[in-house]
């Protein structure tokens, strides 16, 4: 029985369980949610109390249990903090890391696959190496450093996008999205800006190495040879072979954005689950922590598996090799 | 002489050829000799900077927040790149902290490039379920949040710079598995493995005197994207707070703590330590860069 | 001893592949229902003898399974069935010791002079380090142990402590001979070991193959698909097709006298240079996947002479009945091993 | 005896006209890469005549510049390489004046170029229907529909069963046979005046070789059209070719009719190559062996680039020996050319 | 005219009965009223109930008669008593609101406009405590659940309907929050048509967001910022003092405490003098100066005089002097100071941990070698608690606004079973205090009230039981066409917010 999305899922099942294990005990190692979340004037009577309704004063294992026994039917509980199901908190705010992470992503690409792949045509030239020192400091500068950066600058100095924050949305349904908004798509652009700005680095990498790689093969010459023209040579011989690695990577990018952009979603105050994440993680929120996680795992994993379905779309050697 | 062509002098051996090459890029000359001075800056921090942030008692609340170029109290020290809120020099902050970012990248891509090294190889080379078994507990090393990862470690263990490098080699371990796995795969394939084997070797001698070296060079270019990146990394834990303890400021440390006084116009307290952080970044992807060029031009990203 | 030595014996070895499938026919094969890890015999049940001292030929276009069966006779590939014989005594049941012997009597040659060399290894380790890790030599004597053999095989001996890329492809497949020699070895196997030379300098290394044998009275396995130079070097030849041998005789014969269809083309295919002008004249078709060999003869679809039968069953190798050598030999059991012409078609048995 | 003065002849085709007209007329080409290290003589000073429907073996050793020179005639010599040459006429066409652009309608038109790796010479992400309908479009006019008419056609000619279904596939899925006829099939789509094939047959095996070789030919003699046959295998071309020229270390070492060359080779290099081909002739013996391998394009000394190799050399050949005619269209560069190897 | 305020922290919920946090707080302050408030200076005013009359443990409220919800429905008894009824219902409260009807006995509604309510002893915090206890609407919040609606559909505006000034609109979470003015508002109508709250936890993104002109008003701007901002034209800082003191715990237990060395086994710090010394060591104002900008004051008590129950006593800070404490270290027996750790939170005070460096940089002079070591917040006070530092730095905020508050809490020693001294981890302990702490939460009588806590904050004070350091003040910044006039219990009020003239 599709024996090898079956396979994926029993892994994935098995990272989930033991993901939600660790962050189990890594939280209770952290600290005492209670300590963070009662009013300090409270009693100790008081504190006990809450554990007992949050069911923290059972035995790690126990609660754990108990939480698994939830978990097969998709109640991943409420979050300490607010009382609210931890799922639909996080699923609240994933649009909005959906979009960010997206544009993102969409930024690295449209910028970086162009740059990557003159880059690799004239490795010596100086625009190359232009664009591959920039690509280093991209690549190598801190998220944060670089976030803080972009809000002086276009935020404060220059005023053209507001500092943080989510702007105006619109909504779809159960959905609600800001990228459709002017306003919004300007809130939006900063924070993209800078997850894109390191994203975009990986993406020239990636590009020249395959388009390196792509160049002296003899197909490309041998395209040449019929008397194609360079455009046919380059648009359609050479892209689409060197889109095979770019989606690789930028799919598994993709998907690690999505899962962690926290660092951004802090910078920017962006309602992101990242932001969700860290501000859970910090007031040890277990419930939302750990459906996070859970939910991260899964989603990477699936992403995994596009990945390699899109991987035997673009390369027909993988796709019908039986057939 | 049996044959025509001239001797090859013996000492022309790999790493000649890898010197001369490494030396025909001058960008990457370049990074290397700053390379070579930040690291010699680090090293000699004590002796050379002109106060020691880390003896608290030496500072006075006073000094805190001076410009660049300032004098202090009795103007005995200028501070030629300004004061930061606890009156640390920030000139001599940096050198620490230069100190700190430069021994925590190494010490843990090092560590985390033999841990990695010896899984992906082992991996690699017996296949089958220990190899499953072995990039499974990379995936899961992979989907954890470095920062969760680092606040239950440094909940564990206490706050320390060695607590942080614990963090950072649990984080990259898995990138360097990854890595010698694929290089090792490639490499078990190769005939002269074969030939091993037709020696009657044994599989540890295969694998650490055949194989481990023809995987060094892809595994030194992640190693050195990888430095940059723990240095990076350890100061965007530091942003979040939960990175080397004040105390012992790493260049992250700086720059986080400065930026609390970015807006304010006190730019000096962020900014010094962002471009030394920058610039050592620079040097070693510079270096890396052209490692990778000459190591294995084929595969580069 | 009147019967020439078996040094190497092989019983109905076979060697299967599974192959990994991919995950889209997979998914299809699971919704039709049931999938098969698809199965490559690569070699589908070999008998040979190989007797000391003889240079045996085996020529197959690419795919047959030569190379596997080169390196199951070396030990690296363990068979999937059948039984090698090493000196009489089956290979698999070996140990410590005699396995040792066994490993490092059969010595391999290996096609690419670039990949076969490690990069990262001084000449000197490389041919010195197996001799000194089985303490057939002790470490101060490797260098001069290591000269006389660069000596040997027409090296300079000055450069041993070079690396493998300061030596061109003919030089480092002298620097593979010597690796052989170097643990004394009584087998060598040469997986296409001069296709990746030019001709200038093939010429010079089958040369050194030659000088080499008879001063070590050595045992070629010499794998080729060039039947020039199998034709050059060996006593006997064997032709491989889909896993199988169909055809196996002394040289001569084989080149005057083949009785299978496809050892017929192949010759006929033999380039040689000539000075009219060619008319070519081929047989149709291409090597049949090993995945799906072909019912009854895997030659069929190809040959020329197919007849129903061949559709049906498939033909066994045995002894050609009006070959001279089976005529000048005694019984058919007691026949020497060496000299007989078997051949696997049911032309044979009209 | 110049260079000029031997070729004098050649230069005017047109009075040749016992023979078909000359196609490709090319003297002193040089490509030579500029590279980090220094410059790579790849090809240093060939000269080539073809006359339509010729079919021409170039046979060398392994980097000797035989694709080198196949390229650089097709253009397509990459970034550090540079190109130059004392006259390249294609079709009464001097080929050093084109602009890029109609070197581009030049290739795959009336010059095409088959290579040797046929796993590597599709494209293997498009089907080859695309890659087929791309080269008729890049040159004609047509419909898409008269373009794949236009490949089924040529598919047949050069021996594809059921060509339709082979246009949607993808090329993995065929053998390398296959493919090399398909990448024949491309040369042969805009019927080109030549055809360069770079060892089109060095990765196929024995029999598949042979079916490719009886194609080829069929098709050159049916079309007319002229083949540059390039190989490091004498004995393959020797059974196809009109004419045969040995290449070493960036020159044409000897030219002549495959007959003389096969037959009466001057040149120690040509000599050398055919004794030491093994065959079931030599065997037992000892094989005729050119000592020494191939130097290096890079610094090559001054002088004949044999020398070191050479059991004839002497003190002359310390200088570059001149490409003369010895014989009746067969010339060499030897100083020793006299003699009979 | 509309306002856009950026919160340093959000709301938990909007339920009222959730989860006593201050962001969640000052959210129901303004959409809810509570029968009593307490104005800037913590003293408590009229609100829903116009009058009251204590007489030993009874109370009686009396209610405003023309107050409508904002759904236009009256306000009655009725919503009192439901929702003082509701407050130990809410499940899985974090920090329950029962805290503050800890004392109640009983409440009666003798008639729709009157109120009376039981405690079950003296109870002079009682209208503190009510005060934080806003009044929903029995109509819009009674649903099936034990609690009528539940949190989750309060979080939703279901049945979140109050008397307050601005009556709820959305919350789109961690995004912002919507008010819309209530216009059935009882009281004098706020300015603003409509109020949004947008949380921006990182401070410098706080202050940028205001100079880009994306909110109105920000809460708490860093210190650091502040000599800036007070010089941009275009904006107007308000500085409130507050209730909250920074502090310094010290653990005076037998034993000496995790991170001491060099002291042969016994622990310094429960000789007064130590503490005298380290106190006078610590050079206040220049904490607040260099440090905190001048956004503090320096401390000399655990609230600021003349708040209730503070002693004139100590509203001065004595000025430091290193000289003086080595000469005390010496007395002691520890001319050679000794080794000390002093933990800190990183990032829940304002410039929390750079005070803690500053002070050991001060007790570093006068010999005390102090380790700082800092974390972040749910370590550092899981830590605490467990007694892994010689000292602590950490904060209180007095909520209600007097002296028994952090007394109690801080001072008293610690007695789980009787809830006192519940943030006293510092071992410190004297019975003659803890007596006067409890007296003075039986006494009803102000005068008498105040007195006996001044004498138990100058016992403590005397004792150097803790070391106040500053009294944070809290800092709002706005446009310069806006002013608020701060609240000592650092709520961010819309409805006190004005436009300038
Ligand atoms: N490791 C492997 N896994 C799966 N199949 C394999 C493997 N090695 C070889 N095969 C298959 O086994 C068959 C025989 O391979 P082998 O290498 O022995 O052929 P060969 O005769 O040496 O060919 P060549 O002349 O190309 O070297 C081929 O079909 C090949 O695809
Ligand atoms: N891009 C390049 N840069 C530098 N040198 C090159 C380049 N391309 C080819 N050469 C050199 O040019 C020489 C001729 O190469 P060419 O490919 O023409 O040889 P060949 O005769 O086709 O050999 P083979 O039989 O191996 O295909 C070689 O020595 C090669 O190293
Ligand atoms: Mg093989
Ligand atoms: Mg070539």
């Amino acid at each position: 029985m599709l024996s090898t999305i079956v396979r994926r899922l029993l892994q994935t099942l098995v990272v989930v369980l033991i993901m939600s294990a660790l962050v189990f005990a890594g939280l209770y190692v952290i600290g005492d949610p209670v300590l963070m979340l009662a009013s300090p004037e409270a009693s100790d009577l008081e504190r006990e109390a809450i554990r007992e309704t949050l069911g923290l004063n059972l035995p790690l294992w126990k609660q754990y249990a108990i939480f698994m026994s939830k978990a097969v039917h998709l109640d991943f509980g409420n979050s300490f903090l607010n009382g609210e199901s931890a799922m639909r908190l996080i699923l609240e705010r994933m649009p909005a890391t959906l979009e960010l992470a997206t544009l993102a992503m969409l930024l690295s690409v449209l910028i970086g696959v162009p740059l990557g792949i003159y880059a690799g045509l004239r490795p010596r030239s100086l625009a190359a190496r232009g664009i591959m020192s920039g690509s280093v400091l991209g690549f190598s500068l801190p998220n944060f450093w670089v976030g803080l950066m972009l809000i002086m600058l276009f935020a404060v100095m220059l005023g053209w996008m507001p500092a943080g924050g989510r702007g105006p949305v619109e909504t779809f349904g159960p959905i609600q999205l800001s990228i459709f908004n002017w306003e919004g798509l300007k809130s939006l652009i900063l924070p993209a800006s800078t997850i894109a700005v390191a994203k975009c680095a990986l993406i020239i990498r990636v590009t020249r190495a395959a388009t390196r790689e792509c160049l002296p093969q003899d197909y490309i010459k041998f395209a040449r040879a019929k008397g194609l023209r360079e455009k046919r040579v380059l648009g359609v011989h050479l892209l689409k072979n060197i889109m095979i690695p770019i989606v690789t990577i930028g799919g598994l990018e993709y998907g690690q954005v999505f899962a962690f952009a926290v660092v951004t979603e802090t910078v920017f105050s962006w309602p992101g689950m990242g932001k969700l994440l860290i501000d859970s993680i910090i007031t040890l929120d277990r419930p939302v922590v750990v459906a996070y996680l859970m939910l991260t795992v899964v989603f990477l994993a699936m992403l995994n598996l596009v990945v390699d379905i899109a991987y035997t779309i673009l390369d027909p050697r993988v796709r019908l090799g039986a057939a | 002489m049996p044959d025509a062509a001239p001797a090859v002098p013996r000492h022309e051996s790999l790493l000649r050829v890898f010197v001369a090459q490494f030396l025909s890029s001058k960008v990457a000359v370049l990074g290397l000799v700053m390379l070579i001075a930040f690291i010699l800056l680090a090293i000699l921090a004590p002796w050379i900077s002109p106060q020691n942030p880390y003896d608290i008692g030496s500072l006075d609340i006073m000094d805190s927040k001076m410009p660049p170029g300032a004098k202090n109290f009795d103007g005995t020290l200028t501070y030629w790149l300004g004061t930061d809120g606890q009156a640390r020099d920030v000139l001599s902050a940096i050198l620490y902290g230069l100190r700190t970012s430069l021994f925590v990248g190494f010490v843990s891509v090092i560590v985390a490039f033999l841990i990695g090294a010896a899984a992906g190889l082992i991996a690699a080379y017996f296949g089958g379920r220990i190899d499953a078994l072995l990039m499974r507990i990379v995936d899961i090393q992979l989907s954890f949040p470095s920062i969760l990862l680092a606040l239950i470690l440094l909940a564990v263990l206490g706050k320390g710079v060695d607590k942080v490098i614990y963090a950072l080699i649990a984080v990259q371990w898995a990138y360097f598995a990854r890595a010698a796995r694929g290089a090792a795969i490639v490499e078990r394939n190769k005939e002269y493995v074969e030939a091993a084997r037709c020696m009657s070797l044994s599989w540890h001698r295969i694998l650490w005197r055949h194989v481990f070296p023809n995987c060094i060079p892809p595994l030194m270019v992640i190693a050195t994207i990888d430095l940059a990146h723990a240095i990076a990394l350890e100061a965007t834990l530091s942003f979040l707070g939960v990175g080397v303890p004040v105390t012992e400021p790493s260049l992250g440390m700086l720059i986080s703590n400065g930026f609390e006084f970015m807006l304010s116009g006190n730019y000096w307290i962020s900014f010094f330590p962002g471009i030394a952080l920058a610039l050592i970044v620079i040097a070693i992807n510079l270096v890396g860069d052209h490692l990778r060029d000459i190591l294995n031009p084929r595969n580069e990203i | 001893m009147s019967e020439p030595a078996v040094i190497l014996g092989l019983r109905n070895v076979q060697r299967v592949y599974t192959q990994p499938v991919d995950l889209l026919s997979r998914l299809g094969g699971a919704l039709k229902g049931g999938v098969k890890p698809r199965a490559v015999h690569a070699v589908a049940g070999v008998d040979l003898d190989v007797i000391a001292g003889e240079v045996i030929g085996i020529v197959g276009e690419s795919g047959c399974g030569k190379s596997t069966l080169g390196r199951m006779l070396t030990g690296i590939l363990p068979p999937t069935a059948g039984e090698i014989r090493y000196k009489g005594k089956p290979v698999a049941s070996l140990g410590g010791a005699a396995r040792r012997e066994y490993e490092l009597g059969v010595q391999m040659i290996f096609q690419d002079p670039y990949s076969s060399l490690n990069p990262r290894m001084r000449v000197i380790d490389i041919i010195g380090e197996g001799p000194v890790v089985h303490g057939m030599i002790r470490r101060g004597e490797k260098e001069a142990y290591v000269s006389q053999l660069m000596h040997k095989v027409g090296l300079d001996p000055s450069y041993r402590y070079r690396y493998p890329h300061q030596f061109s492809g003919g030089q480092r497949q002298r620097i593979g001979v010597a690796r052989a020699l170097a643990v004394k070895p009584s087998v060598i196997v040469c997986d296409e070991a001069v296709a990746a030379l030019d001709v200038s300098i093939q010429a010079q290394v089958l040369n050194l193959f030659m000088q080499l044998r008879k001063e070590y009275s050595l045992t070629y396995f010499f794998i080729s698909h060039n039947l020039g130079v199998v034709s050059h070097l060996s006593d006997r030849v064997a032709i491989m097709y889909l896993g199988r041998i169909v055809e196996i005789a002394d040289t001569d014969t084989i080149f005057s006298r083949a009785r299978h269809p496809y050892t017929q083309a192949l010759i006929k295919e033999l380039p040689v240079l000539r000075t009219d002008r060619r008319q070519f004249d081929t047989i149709k078709g291409e090597l049949p996947s090993p995945l799906n060999p072909p019912s009854g003869c895997p030659f069929h679809p190809r040959c020329p002479f197919v007849m129903e039968r061949c559709t049906r069953e498939r033909p066994v190798l045995k002894p050609v009945k009006a070959a001279p050598a089976a005529a000048s030999g005694t019984t058919a059991a007691g026949m020497d091993a060496g000299k007989r012409h078997l051949s696997a078609c049911h032309l044979d048995d009209m | 005896m110049t260079e000029t003065a031997t070729l004098a002849p050649a230069r005017t085709p047109r009075h040749d006209a016992q023979e078909a007209k000359l196609l490709l007329d090319v003297r002193g080409l040089r490509t030579w890469f500029h590279t980090r290290d220094g410059i790579v003589k790849a090809v240093d000073g060939v000269s080539l005549q073809l006359r339509e429907g010729e079919i021409l073996g170039l046979v060398g050793e392994s980097g000797s510049g035989k694709s080198i020179t196949g390229f650089s005639l097709m253009g397509l010599v990459d970034a550090p390489g540079r190109l130059r040459a004392d006259r390249l006429m294609f079709g009464g066409r001097d080929l050093l004046s084109l602009s890029p652009e109609q070197y581009r309608q030049l290739r795959g038109k009336d010059m095409a170029m088959i290579f040797q790796d046929p796993m590597m010479t599709l494209n293997p992400t498009l089907r080859v229907d695309t890659q087929m309908i791309e080269a008729v479009l890049a040159h004609d006019k047509v419909s898409r529909k008269a373009a794949r008419a236009r490949s089924i056609d040529v598919l047949v000619k050069v021996g594809i069963p059921s060509p339709e279904e082979r246009l949607l596939v993808y090329p993995h899925h065929l053998s390398g046979g296959m493919r090399q006829r398909i990448a024949i099939a491309i040369a042969l789509l805009n019927s080109p005046k030549l055809i360069i094939a770079d060892e089109p047959t060095t990765a196929l095996d024995v029999t598949i070789q042979g079916q490719i070789l009886f194609e080829v030919q069929k098709l050159c003699r049916e079309l007319g059209t002229a083949l540059i046959w390039i190989t490091h295998d004498l004995a393959i071309v020797s059974g196809l070719a009109d004419r045969l020229a040995v290449m070493y270390a960036g020159r044409i070492v000897e030219t002549a009719p495959t007959p003389e060359i096969v037959g009466g080779a001057r040149h120690p290099y040509t000599h050398g190559l055919i004794s030491s081909i093994p065959s079931i002739h030599t065997r037992g013996k000892e094989l005729f062996q050119i000592p020494g391998s191939t130097p290096s394009l890079l610094n090559l000394p001054e002088g004949c680039p044999f020398q070191a190799r050479c059991y004839r050399a002497d003190s002359q050949c310390l200088r570059a020996p001149p490409f003369a005619e010895v014989g009746p269209g067969h010339w060499a560069s030897c100083w020793h050319q006299g003699v009979q190897a | 005219r509309d306002l856009t305020i950026a919160l340093r922290s959000e709301p938990s919920s909007m339920d009222p009965q959730f989860h006593s946090l201050t962001p969640n707080t000052q959210m129901s302050e303004t959409i809810f009223d509570p029968l009593v408030r307490t104005d800037g200076n913590a003293k408590p005013i009229p609100s829903l109930a116009e009058s009251w009359t204590a007489d030993g443990n009874v109370w009686v409220f009396k209610l405003r008669k023309d107050v409508k919800f904002s759904d236009g429905s009256p306000f009655t008894a009725d919503d009192v008593l439901f929702t003082y009824d509701r407050v130990p219902k809410v499940p899985n409260s974090p920090s329950s609101y029962a805290l503050y009807l800890s004392t109640v006995d009983k409440v009666e509604a003798p008639d729709p406009h009157t109120v009376k309510i039981t405690t079950k002893g003296p109870s002079p915090v009682l209208l503190a405590n009510l005060s934080m206890v806003p009044i929903m609407s029995k109509k819009a919040a009674s649903g099936p659940a034990p609690e009528g609606k539940t949190t989750v559909e309060l979080n939703r505006g279901d049945g979140l309907i109050g008397t307050g000034p601005y009556k709820f609109v959305s919350w789109k979470r961690g995004a912002e929050i919507v008010l819309d003015r209530n216009e059935h508002y009882w009281g004098e109508k706020p300015v603003w048509d409509k109020v949004t709250y947008r949380p921006i936890t990182n401070s410098a993104a706080r202050v940028a967001a205001l100079l880009a002109g994306d909110v109105d008003v920000i809460e708490d701007p860093p210190t650091d910022d502040l000599p800036k901002l007070k010089k941009d034209k275009n904006l107007y800082i308000q500085e409130t003092p507050s209730v909250r003191v920074i502090y310094i715990a010290l653990n005076q237990g037998k034993e000496p405490p995790a991170g001491m060395q060099g002291t042969d086994g016994k622990n310094p710090l429960t000789d007064r003098r130590v503490r005298e010394a380290l106190s006078l060591a610590i050079d206040r104002k220049a904490i607040v100066d260099r440090v905190m900008d001048g956004v503090g004051l320096p401390a000399a008590n655990v609230l600021a005089y003349p708040a209730f129950g503070t002693s004139e006593k100590y509203s001065k800070v004595a000025p430091a002097d290193a000289e003086k404490a080595k000469k005390l270290l010496a007395e002691a027996g520890y001319p050679n100071g000794f080794t000390l750790s002093l933990g800190s939170p990183d990032g829940r005070y304002t410039n929390d941990k750079r005070i803690a460096q500053v002070v050991a940089s001060m007790w570093a002079r006068i010999g005390v070698k102090t380790a700082v070591e800092t974390m972040a917040p749910p370590v550092f006070f899981k830590q605490r608690n467990a007694f892994a530092f010689s000292a602590y730095l950490a904060g209180w905020a007095a909520s209600s606004g007097e002296m028994l508050n952090p007394m109690t809490s801080l001072i008293v020693t610690k007695d789980p079973a009787r809830g006192i001294g519940t943030t006293n981890w510092s071992k410190y302990s004297n019975p003659d205090v803890d007596n006067l702490v409890l007296e003075a939460s039986k006494t009803l009588d102000d005068a008498k009230r105040a007195e006996l806590l001044q004498k138990a904050g100058d016992m403590a004070m005397d004792d150097y039981a803790l070391l106040p350091l500053q009294f944070e003040l809290s800092v709002w910044a706005m446009k310069k066409d806006i002013r608020y006039g701060g609240r000592a219990d650092q709520m961010t009020l819309a409805q006190y917010m004005t436009l300038a003239k």
